[in-house]
């Protein structure tokens, strides 16, 4: 018994203090970490993949009139998983070590926008190489984030 | 002066050695930084301030966390911190007991007032720890009083320190410890609050001041119960001049929390019925005690 | 005796009755039976075989063929081979027959596939609803195909789904939803007459997020490794492991070996990590803090390693279908075997130290016992099966990645009790160390991701299953048009595991009650993951004090 | 004062108001309150008897029955005195609360009621105020046969038609020992007479010539008087009767009737046997079944669920602290004159408190009865919502019983307490006793917790059918008057100590018992115990100081309590976030001390606990019963 707790009582001490006082002591991330996806508008060239990989799709591609595209990226629901840097032709995204994002300014804080030129695109999806089959554009040259409701012979609204 | 000396132990130095417990002990051995000092206060004082939520509203529940901080503070004036307390010569270590009891009987009366299963649970185990815990106390104190002829607190304690220690006087401040941890509501003893079972129990309704009160007590009781055996079984110092013998009880004081704050935290909780058998083992060893005291060792 | 085999013996069984048979290679063999003889074939599987009833699932297949698709699985554990047993009743009349008068562990699922299809288990002894929400449609099925995935029914009040009562003389002890040791939404109604429980009532799924239903209309094969990983907080990494071996097996996939053993690498890590978590909270759980904050210390350099291999603490999102996102790089091995090493000396001075702390033993011995009989009944499976004395690990019994090539042992104890579950883990995370330690020696070089050129077929089945640090987790995917899966199954440890918990819990003390739910390592997250509530619509509402205080609960 | 003898006066008062109550039974409310007032006119002249007695010494007298030539005489001694006192409070408080309760039984006639009722009280009033033993014997059977008609009130109930034979054949084998013993003394008397003072000189006698015969007389009294008070394991019958009977009744038991065993217990040693060594003998016994009574009949208290039931194992519990207390004294008769004092004292003051708040814990029991129909604690609770004043009388009753400081119950166990830790120095075995019987103090509490947080406190939980109102004025007036004494005696012990230090002190030989100032001290504040030899005071309460300091404390924490100026709001209970009726999570009775019980089962004699319906172990019982 007392030998026990003596064991762990050593167990407990040896390490010392391990906690940081932290948000005043501020601790990086490692190497690889993924953090907040920044996108370089100038890189991108607005072929639509990140969007079509994103799992929690939150990249909107709206296509506002014949040379313009805009990507809206809705970051509160994105998840870090850094698939968007991986399939971008142009390395336009890349992670960066930001993880303090928390913020009290609304969800509007956490929309990031960019117009994107796109000249005389005739949308056919051939800019972007997909890694593996699975990866490709479901519908090229245009994605929005209303689903299909079931179908059309569904019996129930859209909502 | 001996008035404020035992309230100002009770209320101030309680938290005090609480927040030095939590703060060099507790978060020691958990290898972290910990809050600071102070906390207990800073609780204290910001449960004060917050909404008192009341589920059943009753005259008797308002009152329970007051009568066991008068209780408490009561118990206080009663016991020997280093100097003759102040009210010795009006009670002696059977209205001690009692005092305390009011105390306990306060949580389980806001338990049983709440009527939630869980505050339900809870005031039945403060009931039955109270049962096999207090029984130690008295033991010890009747030990004492055989040896020294006194029911009274203050004269054990100085009966104890002209004859020196005696061996039934060792054992039964030895028995009085290991209870020590049930009294002041510590792992592995802390059954009737029990956060992870039965969260909070007899507390799990109460909130702002009533809250605030009913830490503030068991903070204080820390230091009665502490006192109780530092001034009769330690009876080391107290016949220091001022402020020396004050002061010879407080490090007593803190040492003995320290002790048990240390069992505290290297401890799992225990269940009520394997508590119970450890304070019938308790028990016996504080009868041995009084036996020999009997037996005039 | 390899899967056609089994089918043979089957097939001579039944005869006609069995309509289809193909084996799947020698591991994973494919029954279709006649509705009527479900009951036989299952009893026959379960109690003749000795096979291991597994989950069932329902499709909704009315679309191509005009039914209902009800698969139950089994697994043969001694002979490694998964049974898909696949029954077809029609739409006009959506019955069949319940076989869990005579597999109990069956349960749940029928009940589960009732509230989500609609196919009502014809003589099931417990017909309460499972899964939905109380105020739910009587009469909208969330996995039939025309339901969409973003469907929000109006909420209704005064309805409540229907609790066992106490005995006489025995009053209710609420655990949960919201309790300090549940981390997560389950209602445990606990009879109980002073502090001896004499009974248990339980009540879950509160937290359904519709997971199936996205991935079989919402995402492709791809993103549906992250939304799987992200089934568990704890686990993820096994569950995107799971269903991308479900997905490679159904397509034909095959994953380069640096690739296996790296998916083996982080499943062992992962188990680590996920043992010393549930040690510190079994610790909390019994007041025992300090265990909870030096196990937690000893975890943090582990999850810094993770983040240095995968970039991220948790959730890993190394998977993907084919193989895995990121190498483990040289220059990392001694990072890894620093820190391993490190977690080995404290653990072991941990373990030391454990059977002569008399306080801790009194909590977890003889506590919460589940005899073997009653595991192996109610089917639980992970530490909680072998704390019960069943040799269940599907590493060793279904191999997947590198195991097959690595040197695993089953840790089985027979105590039946808190300290058998809490033994198997702690033997297991020793283990763990040296399959990382012997991945990492014998790792091959070369590719870490398949190349996948062409699109995965419709129509094409398997089934996927790893060992979890809380026991056997098991995806099945049916292949589908669109790039995505047409029916994904999911079934965690801890849906098997929590039917076991009830009958633990009888004749301990209240106080027992935290450590026992605690000590299978619930993950009710796993458990609860599907409902219609959509998350990618979910309306996000921020409340001040004040309405909240208004609001009428 | 003169003329008619004063005793004589109130027995004929008495006999006279049976006569009218059963003529005029048919009036129910009306018959009570012709009851009450003669209750309380008897009440008022025996207690300024008592006072008399004890402020100016003895009262004797005879009364000669005309015609028939008869002597009756009476003597009130300092002792009796005290017992009358009792007897005025008791009966007057369970007659006016009888007057609304009886209306609970409508097709009872109230004949075998009240006219019992004051035949009982003349019975009483008449055996503690004679020193001869043949009126004595006469007063006493007839006390058993009203009480047992009144016992069985309720013919029609088998239950309380069982539990009046107990009772009857229980209470004659106790009137039979003390028969034969006073026979055997009658007839060595030399002159042939029943006198006290004449048994003494042959007592004395004994003791040095045939001690056998002594003690054979002695143990068949005090065989006799332990059965009358319920001291276990004589006492059996005690827990079926005191609940069978209407409730003033049962409070009129616990008060008083269960009393006049103490009585015949103390005239047996203290005024039949000279100062002896076996006083010293009888006192270590009548400790020890003291000390076995406390324990067994407490620590069963806690098994019950029927409220009156769990009140009646506390009478045999309290009766065990005032045989502890009076034990201790008897048995330091020859060793230490001062604690012998003190200890008798201190089992007395424990007597009068104990027909006051267990009187008070019946009528309130009662109260609660005649409200919800129930007694299983089970069955209702949280009855403050409804019934103020009953509540808060039981809460003082409860706390009195349980010994808190403040109320009656601490002094006088404190005195009982401190007398048998100070007589363990000379006698170890009392320390024992002492420490059983500071443990079960604290039982007791658990005991009342149980009582009063089922039946009084937490949330209103009744049956339909039940009137939300407080009872009627008479048992509330009723309660109150009860409840005064439980807190007076509790501020002010050293009153009571006073009266009863000249009722001991009288009743021991001249200049035995040190003076009262130099046993308690000279301040009517503190009850300070000071004994010979020691230069500081033993022990001491002083409830004023004591009280003054809580209410300072208790000022301080409201001053504390407000500093925040938190808000308060109503909100649910929280139950985890789901939803359930009051009913389910409702904490049963049983449930309350199980794993206590259940460690302490092995103690419990089972047999002990018959009724099995009404006991926490039973619950398959009744189950099955249901399922039939």
């Amino acid at each position: 018994m007392i030998t026990s707790k003596l064991r762990e009582a050593i167990l407990c001490l040896r390490p010392g203090r391990v906690t940081l006082k932290y948000p005043f002591e501020p601790h990086d991330p490692e190497g690889d970490f993924r953090g907040y996806p920044e996108l370089d508008a100038d890189k991108c060239i607005g072929c639509g993949g990140c969007a079509t990989v994103c799992p929690a799709r939150a990249i909107m591609i709206q296509d506002i009139d014949q040379n313009t595209r805009r990507i809206v990226r809705f970051l509160e629901r994105c998840i870090y998983c850094g698939r968007c840097a991986d399939v971008c032709p142009e390395d336009a995204i890349t992670m960066t070590k930001r993880f303090e994002l928390s913020t009290d300014q609304g969800r509007e804080d956490m929309v990031a926008e960019c117009e994107v030129f796109m000249a005389t695109c005739q949308r056919c999806g051939q800019c972007y190489k997909p890694p593996s089959a699975l990866d490709k554009i479901m519908e090229p040259g245009f994605r929005d984030d209303k689903l299909k409701r079931g179908g059309d012979d569904s019996p129930y609204e859209p909502i | 002066m001996t008035f404020a000396i035992n309230i100002g132990m009770a209320l101030f130095i309680g938290p005090l050695v609480a927040g030095i417990v939590r703060k060099m002990v507790r978060a020691r051995v958990h290898s972290r930084q910990g809050p600071p000092i102070i906390q207990p206060f800073y609780d204290l004082f910001k449960l004060l301030g917050k909404e008192d939520l009341e589920s059943s509203p009753s005259l008797l529940l308002r009152y329970a966390p007051l009568v066991a901080f008068a209780a408490i503070l009561a118990a206080a004036l009663l016991t020997p911190m280093g100097l003759r307390p102040p009210l010795g010569g009006y009670g002696d270590m059977i209205v001690f007991a009692y005092l305390i009891t009011i105390a306990a009987v306060a949580v389980m009366m806001a338990g049983l007032i709440c009527a939630s299963p869980y505050s339900m649970v809870g005031a039945s185990r403060e009931l039955m720890m109270h049962l096999v815990v207090e029984p130690v106390l008295i033991i010890c104190l009747v030990t004492a009083t055989i040896k020294s002829g006194s029911l009274l607190m203050w004269d054990m304690a100085g009966w104890n320190y002209v004859n020196g220690l005696s061996i039934s006087m060792v054992v039964a401040g030895i028995a009085l410890f290991l209870a020590l941890q049930a009294q002041v509501g510590k792992l592995p003893f802390d059954i009737p609050e029990a956060e992870t079972e039965i969260m909070g129990g007899p507390f799990i309704e109460l909130s702002g001041p009533k809250l605030a009160l009913f830490q503030w007590a068991f903070f204080a009781r820390q230091i009665v119960y502490a006192s109780v055996l530092a001034a009769i079984f330690i009876p080391w110092g107290i016949k220091f001049i001022f402020p020396w013998n004050v002061a010879a009880h407080l490090l007593k004081i803190i040492v003995l929390i320290v002790l048990v704050g240390l069992i505290d935290v290297v401890n799992p909780r225990l269940k009520i019925n394997q508590a119970m058998k450890y304070f019938f083992g308790v028990i016996a060893v504080a009868l041995i005690a009084m036996v020999l005291a009997l037996l005039g060792l | 005796m390899n899967a056609q085999q089994l089918g043979d013996s089957v097939k001579q069984q039944f005869g006609d009755k069995v309509v289809e048979l193909s084996a799947l290679g020698p591991n994973q063999l494919c029954l279709t039976i006649t509705p009527d003889s479900l009951v036989s074939v299952a009893e026959y599987l379960n109690k003749d075989l000795g096979c291991r009833f597994v989950i069932n699932s329902g499709t909704d297949r009315r679309r191509q063929r005009g039914k209902f698709l009800i698969t139950h699985f089994f697994a043969h554990d001694e002979e490694k081979i998964y049974i898909t047993l696949h029954t077809e009743v029609g739409e006009d009349q959506p019955e069949v027959d319940s076989i869990t008068p005579s597999v109990p562990a069956a349960n749940w699922s029928e009940r589960e596939t009732r509230d989500m299809v609609g196919v009502v288990p014809v003589g099931h002894p417990d017909p309460r609803r499972l899964v939905v929400a109380d105020d739910w449609p009587e009469d909208v099925f969330p996995l039939r195909w025309d339901v969409p995935h973003d469907l929000k029914p109006p909420p209704a009040e005064g309805v409540a789904m229907p609790l066992l009562d106490p005995p006489e003389g025995a009053s209710v002890v609420p655990i949960g939803p919201y309790f300090p040791v549940l981390e997560e939404p389950e209602y445990f109604r606990v009879f109980v007459e002073g502090e001896e429980v004499v009974g248990a009532d339980y009540r879950g799924f509160y937290n359904h997020r519709g997971i199936e239903k996205l991935g079989s209309s919402a995402l492709t094969y791809n993103q549906v490794p992250f939304i799987a990983e992200r089934i568990c907080g704890i686990c993820g990494f096994v569950h995107s492991c799971s269903y991308c071996q479900a997905v490679e097996r159904a397509a034909g996939i095959e994953v380069p070996p640096r690739g296996e053993y790296i998916r083996t690498i982080m499943l062992e890590l992962e188990r680590i990590h996920s043992h010393l978590l549930w040690l510190g909270i079994a610790g909390h759980i019994i007041g025992f803090d300090t265990i909870l904050m030096q196990v937690w210390r000893m975890r943090e350099p582990l999850m810094w390693l993770c983040e240095r291999i995968s970039g991220n603490r948790k959730t890993y999102g190394m998977n993907l279908v084919g193989g895995v996102r990121r190498d483990i790089e040289p220059e990392i091995h001694d990072d890894v075997r620093r820190v391993l090493t490190d977690i080995e000396r404290q653990w072991q001075e941990l373990y030391n130290a454990i059977p002569g702390d008399t306080t801790l033993m009194a909590r977890l011995q003889g506590t919460g016992i589940l005899p073997t009989e009653v595991a192996r009944a109610r089917g639980a499976v992970g530490p909680t099966a072998r704390g019960s004395g069943l040799p269940i690990d599907v590493r060793v019994d279904h191999p997947y990645a590198a195991y097959d090539r690595l040197d695993v042992k089953k840790r089985v104890y027979d105590g039946c009790d808190n300290l058998a579950r809490t033994l198997v883990r702690l033997d297991e995370t020793l283990d763990s160390i040296n399959i990382i330690r012997q991945a990492l020696r014998e790792m091959p070089e070369g590719e870490i991701m398949a190349q996948i050129d062409e699109e995965i077929p419709a129509g094409q089945q398997a089934v996927g299953s790893v060992e979890a640090p809380r026991g056997e987790v098991f995806h099945w995917v049916l292949t589908g048009p669109e790039n995505r899966p047409e029916r994904w199954r999911v079934r965690a440890p801890t849906y098997a595991n929590l039917q076991s918990v009830p009958p633990m819990l009888q004749g301990d003390a209240l106080a027992d009650v935290p450590i026992d739910i605690g000590s299978i390592d619930p993950c009710f997250a796993c458990t609860d993951r599907m409902e219609v509530v959509d998350v990618s619509s979910g309306q996000v509402r921020v409340y001040t004090q004040d309405e909240l205080l208004n609001k009428k609960y | 004062m003169s003329g008619l003898d004063v005793i004589t006066a109130a027995l004929i008062f008495l006999v006279v108001g049976a006569v009218i109550t059963a003529l005029i039974a048919r009036y129910r409310t009306v018959c009570g309150y012709v009851a009450s007032v003669i209750v309380l006119i008897v009440s008022i002249w025996i207690a300024m008897v008592a006072w008399q007695a004890l402020t100016r010494g003895p009262i004797h007298s005879v009364y000669v029955i005309p015609f028939l030539n008869i002597f009756l005489p009476f003597t009130v001694d300092g002792l009796g005195a005290i017992f009358l006192l009792i007897t005025s409070l008791v009966a007057t408080c369970a007659t006016l609360f009888s007057v609304q309760y009886m209306s609970r039984y409508p097709r009872y006639n109230l004949a075998s009621y009240y006219p019992l009722l004051l035949l009982f009280f003349a019975c009483v009033i008449g055996e503690v105020s004679t020193h001869n033993m043949l009126l004595f014997l006469v007063f006493w059977e007839v006390m058993a046969l009203t009480s047992w008609g009144l016992i069985i009130f309720e013919k029609h109930d088998p239950e309380v038609r069982r539990a009046g034979w107990i009772y009857f054949v229980a209470i004659h084998a106790a009137t039979a020992c003390i028969l034969v013993a006073i026979i055997i003394l009658y007839l060595q008397t030399p002159t042939k007479s029943f006198e006290l003072s004449q048994m003494r000189q042959v007592m004395a006698n004994w003791l040095v010539v045939s001690p056998g015969l002594a003690h054979i007389t002695l143990g068949l009294l005090a065989l006799g008087f332990a059965t009358k008070a319920g001291i276990l394991p004589f006492g059996f019958w005690l827990p079926h009767a005191h609940p069978a009977a209407p409730s003033p009744f049962s409070a009129v038991l616990s008060g008083l009737m269960v009393k006049m065993g103490v009585h015949g217990l103390l005239v047996t040693f203290v005024m039949l046997l000279p100062l002896s060594s076996a006083s010293t003998v009888g006192g270590i016994v009548i400790a020890l079944l003291g000390t076995i009574s406390i324990f067994v009949a407490t620590l069963t208290a806690l098994q019950q669920r029927d409220s009156k039931r769990l009140l009646a194992f506390h009478t045999i519990g309290q009766m065990g602290y005032i045989w502890l207390g009076l034990g201790t004294g008897l048995a330091l008769l020859r060793i230490s004159p001062a604690l012998a004092t003190v200890a008798l004292i201190a089992g007395l003051f424990h007597m009068i408190n104990h027909a006051a708040f267990k009187s008070l814990l019946f009528l309130n029991a009662g109260a609660a009865l005649y409200r919800t129909g129930t007694r299983d604690m089970d069955k209702a609770g949280g009855l403050i919502r409804i019934m103020p004043v009953t509540a808060i009388t039981a809460i003082i009753a409860s706390l009195s019983i349980a010994g808190i400081p403040g109320f009656n119950g601490f002094a006088s166990k404190w005195l009982i307490f401190a007398s048998s830790i100070m007589a363990g120095i000379k006698l170890p075995l009392f320390v024992f006793l002492a420490i059983i019987a500071i443990f079960i103090s604290a039982v007791t509490l658990a005991s009342f917790m149980k009582f009063l947080g089922m039946l009084f406190l937490g949330k209103l939980h009744v049956g339909p059918e039940v009137e939300h109102r407080e009872v009627p004025l008479t048992m509330t007036v009723s309660q109150v008057l009860t409840a005064i004494p439980c807190v007076l005696f509790g501020v002010l012990p050293i009153l009571v100590m006073k009266y009863l230090y000249t009722a001991v002190s009288s009743t021991l030989p001249a200049g035995f018992s040190p003076t009262f100032a130099s046993l308690f001290g000279r301040s009517l504040l503190n009850a300070t115990v000071s004994l010979p030899g020691s230069s500081t005071p033993t022990g001491i309460w002083g409830p004023l100081v004591i009280l003054i300091a809580f209410a300072g404390c208790l000022a301080l924490a409201y001053l504390i309590s407000r500093m925040g100026g938190a808000k308060t709001r109503e909100v649910p209970m929280w139950l985890c976030g789901e939803e359930h009726s009051f009913e389910e999570v409702r904490y049963p009775v049983h449930s309350f001390l199980l794993p206590f019980n259940r460690f302490f089962a092995s103690l419990y004699p089972a047999h002990f606990d018959t009724d099995v319906s009404s006991s926490g172990h039973s619950d398959e019982t009744v189950n099955t019963k249901v399922r039939q």
